[in-house]
């Protein structure tokens, strides 16, 4: 069994780690930039390692600290978490070198998934169904070319990387022409990696992910969908398990193709499927997470497992602590990001100090946060806040009790996202369930 | 509310060693708080001396500022390790004697050696002057901004 | 910490009808709180009017807390309610004139009745004097030591 | 459907009301002694009624001012949540005749169950199990010769009331003659009501109780057990559920019982049947609980069920949203109760100010509380200062998770009985599930 565990990360996630180690009874180490000295999660920790300034590249994603602070507090594991190192194949690599137990896949593995279009050839070979596409292309002329065979509207993406950046979508070859540079420099710029194809563009569609692991002796599991479509510009605002589109085969079907996918790829650990998903509810492979999901709550508290728990035991050796058979997804789950940014001013991040945190609670009520009154919010980071998550025993009870608790928590000294939330849980579609990844643009924020 | 009430209270609570305080007088509500000193300073063998000498660091911060402040003492130099590693006195490469607390040294001088991922990593002296203290013992870990050394220059 | 800061910083903020503010001067921190107004004074029909009085009873809560202050209006005194119940200046069964301001009243002088649970209360004065105001409106909810009049006794 | 409820409560049980009735859309109004002017439930009401001082006589137990409160906000329902005025039968039949709909059963029916005696007789004819016992008795004397044919050891137990007041256990006719009279007085002062009577003492015991409801339509349910047996003079302590003695069958077994019982009452909305189990599995009604219990949590985190948004919904004349077929007991739940009292000087209730709460969270935890930063425990009210719930895939997930939690929570400035709780989880007998209502005295706590 892992006996200490470097947090490689900040925020709720690092908080979450933390949490999931002490119940395990395993040592938490944290590190921490100089903005994050007085931090909760280095508070909560069992010892912590400052690594460097505030900027994360001198921090977080600087590799020789991250791996030192490791050696030199005797870890025998590091876990990752989202973003930062998470997905970064030489870290997983470095880790493994240096006898450090990386809490995630085989670094192999996170490279293949990282490169887009091999992630697409390879579940495109275990008959997954893929979008529509093209490999990768070299000039707009070949973009149009393959567009033509596929048919518009099109999407222009990048090889090396996800969240949005470098897509850009084409109803026609003069609007390839006009993206298709700019898809690429603004990869090159996200990911050192200018790299692009282009898919059939699914509109009305729907963002379904499924959340899978696996462990080191061949036993492969799904725990059933989450529903991320609320996104504004590509990046998720409401996540929710399970999905409403979805019927009981259908999950089945897709969550069979989930567990088959791992299996070919000899996925380990936990990992994310995505799908899109058209009005027909045709699904096609999008792309495969090889880390912990910010979303990852909705599936815990449908399905009562320990997502972090379950990575840290996988890492350790243990089998599943159980199976597709025991499973059991119940009620449903909303999660929403509360992020500090203006939502009446085109979500604008806002920097400052939250004066005053009052929590909520109450039944079936989940906040993962790391604010606590008098947090400074910095501009080197993210701008998530919290994650606010609610059970109920089916959407409509979970709609009223997140309505409930934003009501009640408050972030005082800082514009927060939780007006939009308020706005959105009001919105007859969405109350319906009758949502898409345009929703929000749609709906005019 | 009266000021010197206010006054009053943060020298008392400074006195009494409470790290925070709130007061209710009519519509106003008073909350003072220091900075806790780090708490959890025993736990791990491996991490005592990163926790350790990071209570060192804060009391050596504050020695640091109250340097700041008065202007005699504006010739004392704190230098904090660049990098997180394991930190030694002796260089193995160039097998030079480390330095001890009173030796003078120069500008750009090899001052000590930290150890990260297998590779020895030399750090000099941005100061010349007299070594005055050094905060690390031999084989601990340091991290980031942590110091090691109070140089006097003049 | 300048007390003068503190002190700028209060009237600031009170002139900015700022609710709360904190700040952080190396290692003290200070957090100024005021008292925020009742917000959900709108809302119910029904409850509107005890909301409402609330406000008032702040407000008059102040009144009191200044009268008490200044020598000269000592003679000032507030009746609140015994009781939860609805207010009414008039009484039914002894089809009394009601008071109004500027009224004389004497000690134990009935002086209103408040319903509650279909049971008419009447209530007395505790004071003699003048009847400088009335704060709540006939058929009006009031709750438990809500004021009621402001007696100017001599 | 009720419209608006006067929440004639104070404390952690008013929030959790008033958030049932916000999830519901249901306005919420709250009463407040003033010493409760600033409380977190006066804040979250949709309006406030000063009912009188501190001293609870004068306002939370004074029945005209509530009445009148609610009469003069429009409320057309009001819920006595537990303690205070939530088993006295005159005050629900007052509601009544003012055309206030009170959440909890008749009038009659809470003072058939207010009277201990009364409700044992009842018991006994609908065929459940009862402690051997006696009439009420009028001398020690009388007391003796019916302990004969009972077995020592006896227990002399109040008519009027629960709690552990105006109870004694005695071993001989000596210990009889001593105890009689104290705990005749005992009981006249606790309920105004000297009423007594013996029933055999159970050595060993453990305290199971179920929770069970009822609509006005005919249906009834119970949702399982929860197992109350860590206790320290009568008084609760930890709730968990399920109980880890309990078979299925005999689950089963109790729960049929349990379901009798409550049609054989005509009893309506929730309540709480307790029995006695001695370590042979044998078990005797106790009593019932007409209200909502400190310890609901445990149930609603194992079954998913929201139990005060059930009351209201069955008092507003809905059926049951579940039905004994449907509902699911799934993993295990824990309950804390934190007091603000010394556990190592006598559990004396501490009064002052906290001066910072410091929540935790993460996941399948839930913190029921009215404390906030600033707060001050008045010597006026019950010392408990919150409760915390943890739910577990089992019971070793669930002790491990409480102690995390136990670990993060923080309320500076007073003793809490926090450090007593995290010495139980520790204690291997604790662990192993070895308790009985005597744990605690045995502990030496």
């Amino acid at each position: 069994m892992i006996k200490r565990v470097l947090v490689a990360n900040r925020g709720e996630i690092a908080i979450r780690i933390i949490r999931a180690c002490h119940e395990l009874g395993v040592e938490a180490i944290a590190v921490y930039s100089e903005a994050d000295a007085e931090s909760l999660h280095v508070k909560m920790a069992d010892g912590a390692v400052c690594v460097g300034p505030a900027n994360p590249k001198e921090s977080y994603l600087y590799v020789p600290n991250i791996i030192s602070a490791a050696e030199v507090t005797d870890c025998d594991a590091v876990h990752p978490g989202y973003g930062f190192l998470s997905e970064n194949a030489d870290f997983a690599e470095i880790c493994k070198k240096h006898q450090l137990n990386f809490i995630g896949p085989e670094p192999r593995v996170i490279l293949l998934m990282g490169d887009k279009s091999q992630a697409r050839a390879m579940m495109r070979t275990a008959g997954v169904p893929i979008v529509p596409g093209s490999a990768p292309l070299a000039s707009s002329d070949e973009a149009v070319i393959e567009a033509e065979k596929i048919g518009y509207p099109v999407i222009i993406k990048a090889s090396g990387g996800g969240g949005g950046k470098g897509m850009r979508i084409a109803r026609s070859s003069n609007e390839i022409r006009t993206s298709f540079d700019v898809a690429k420099n603004e990869a090159r710029m996200a990911f050192n990696n200018d790299e692009v194809y282009i898919e059939k563009y699914i509109e009305k569609a729907r963002h379904i992910e499924f959340q899978v692991i696996a462990d080191h002796h061949g036993n492969v599991a799904h725990l059933g969908e989450r529903d991320c479509s609320i996104q504004r510009r590509h990046q998720k605002l409401v996540e929710e398990a399970p999905s409403s589109f979805l019927t009981e085969s259908l999950r089945h079907r897709m969550g069979d193709i989930a567990v088959k996918a791992v299996k070919t790829a000899k996925y380990t650990n936990a990992g994310t499927i995505e799908f899109i998903m058209d009005p027909d509810k045709n699904f096609y492979f999008m792309e495969m997470n090889s880390r912990i999901q910010v979303e990852h709550p909705v599936t815990e508290m449908v399905t009562g497992i320990d997502l972090v728990k379950e990575q840290i035991l996988i890492a350790s050796g243990h089998h599943l602590s159980f199976s597709q058979k025991t499973l059991n997804i119940s009620g449903h789950a909303i999660e929403c990001r509360i992020c500090a940014e203006d939502p009446s001013n085109h979500f604008i991040p806002q920097v400052g100090t939250i004066i005053d945190y009052i929590p909520s609670g109450g039944p079936c009520v989940r906040i993962d946060t790391h604010v606590h009154s008098g947090y400074y919010v910095s501009p080197h980071y993210d701008s998530m806040i919290g994650k606010v998550i609610v059970h109920g025993k089916d959407r409509t009870e979970a709609i009223a009790r997140m309505k409930r608790v934003l009501a009640e928590i408050k972030f005082t000294g800082l514009n927060t996202t939780i007006p939009f939330f308020q706005k959105l849980l009001n919105n007859d579609r969405f109350v319906k369930g009758d949502i898409s990844t345009s929703f929000i643009a749609e709906m005019g924020a | 509310m009266d000021v010197n009430t206010i006054k009053n209270f943060i020298k008392f609570l400074k006195e009494s060693h409470y790290n925070e305080f709130s007061m209710r007088d009519g519509g106003v509500t008073l909350k003072v708080k220091f900075e806790p000193e780090r708490k959890n300073d025993q736990k791990i063998h491996g991490i005592d001396t990163v926790i350790k000498n990071k209570s060192a660091e804060k009391k050596e911060a504050e020695e640091k500022d109250s340097a700041a402040k008065a202007a005699s003492d504006k010739f004392v130099k704190i230098i904090t390790s660049p990098i997180v590693g394991r930190f030694y006195s002796t260089m193995m490469a160039d097998n030079l004697e480390p330095i001890r607390e009173g030796d003078p040294i120069r500008m750009n001088q090899k001052i000590c050696m930290i150890e990260a991922m297998n590779i020895e990593h030399e750090i000099s002296s941005p100061y010349s002057g007299i070594m005055e203290e050094m905060f690390v013992d031999d084989g601990s870990p340091v991290m980031y901004g942590q110091p090691l050394f109070k140089v006097r220059t003049n």
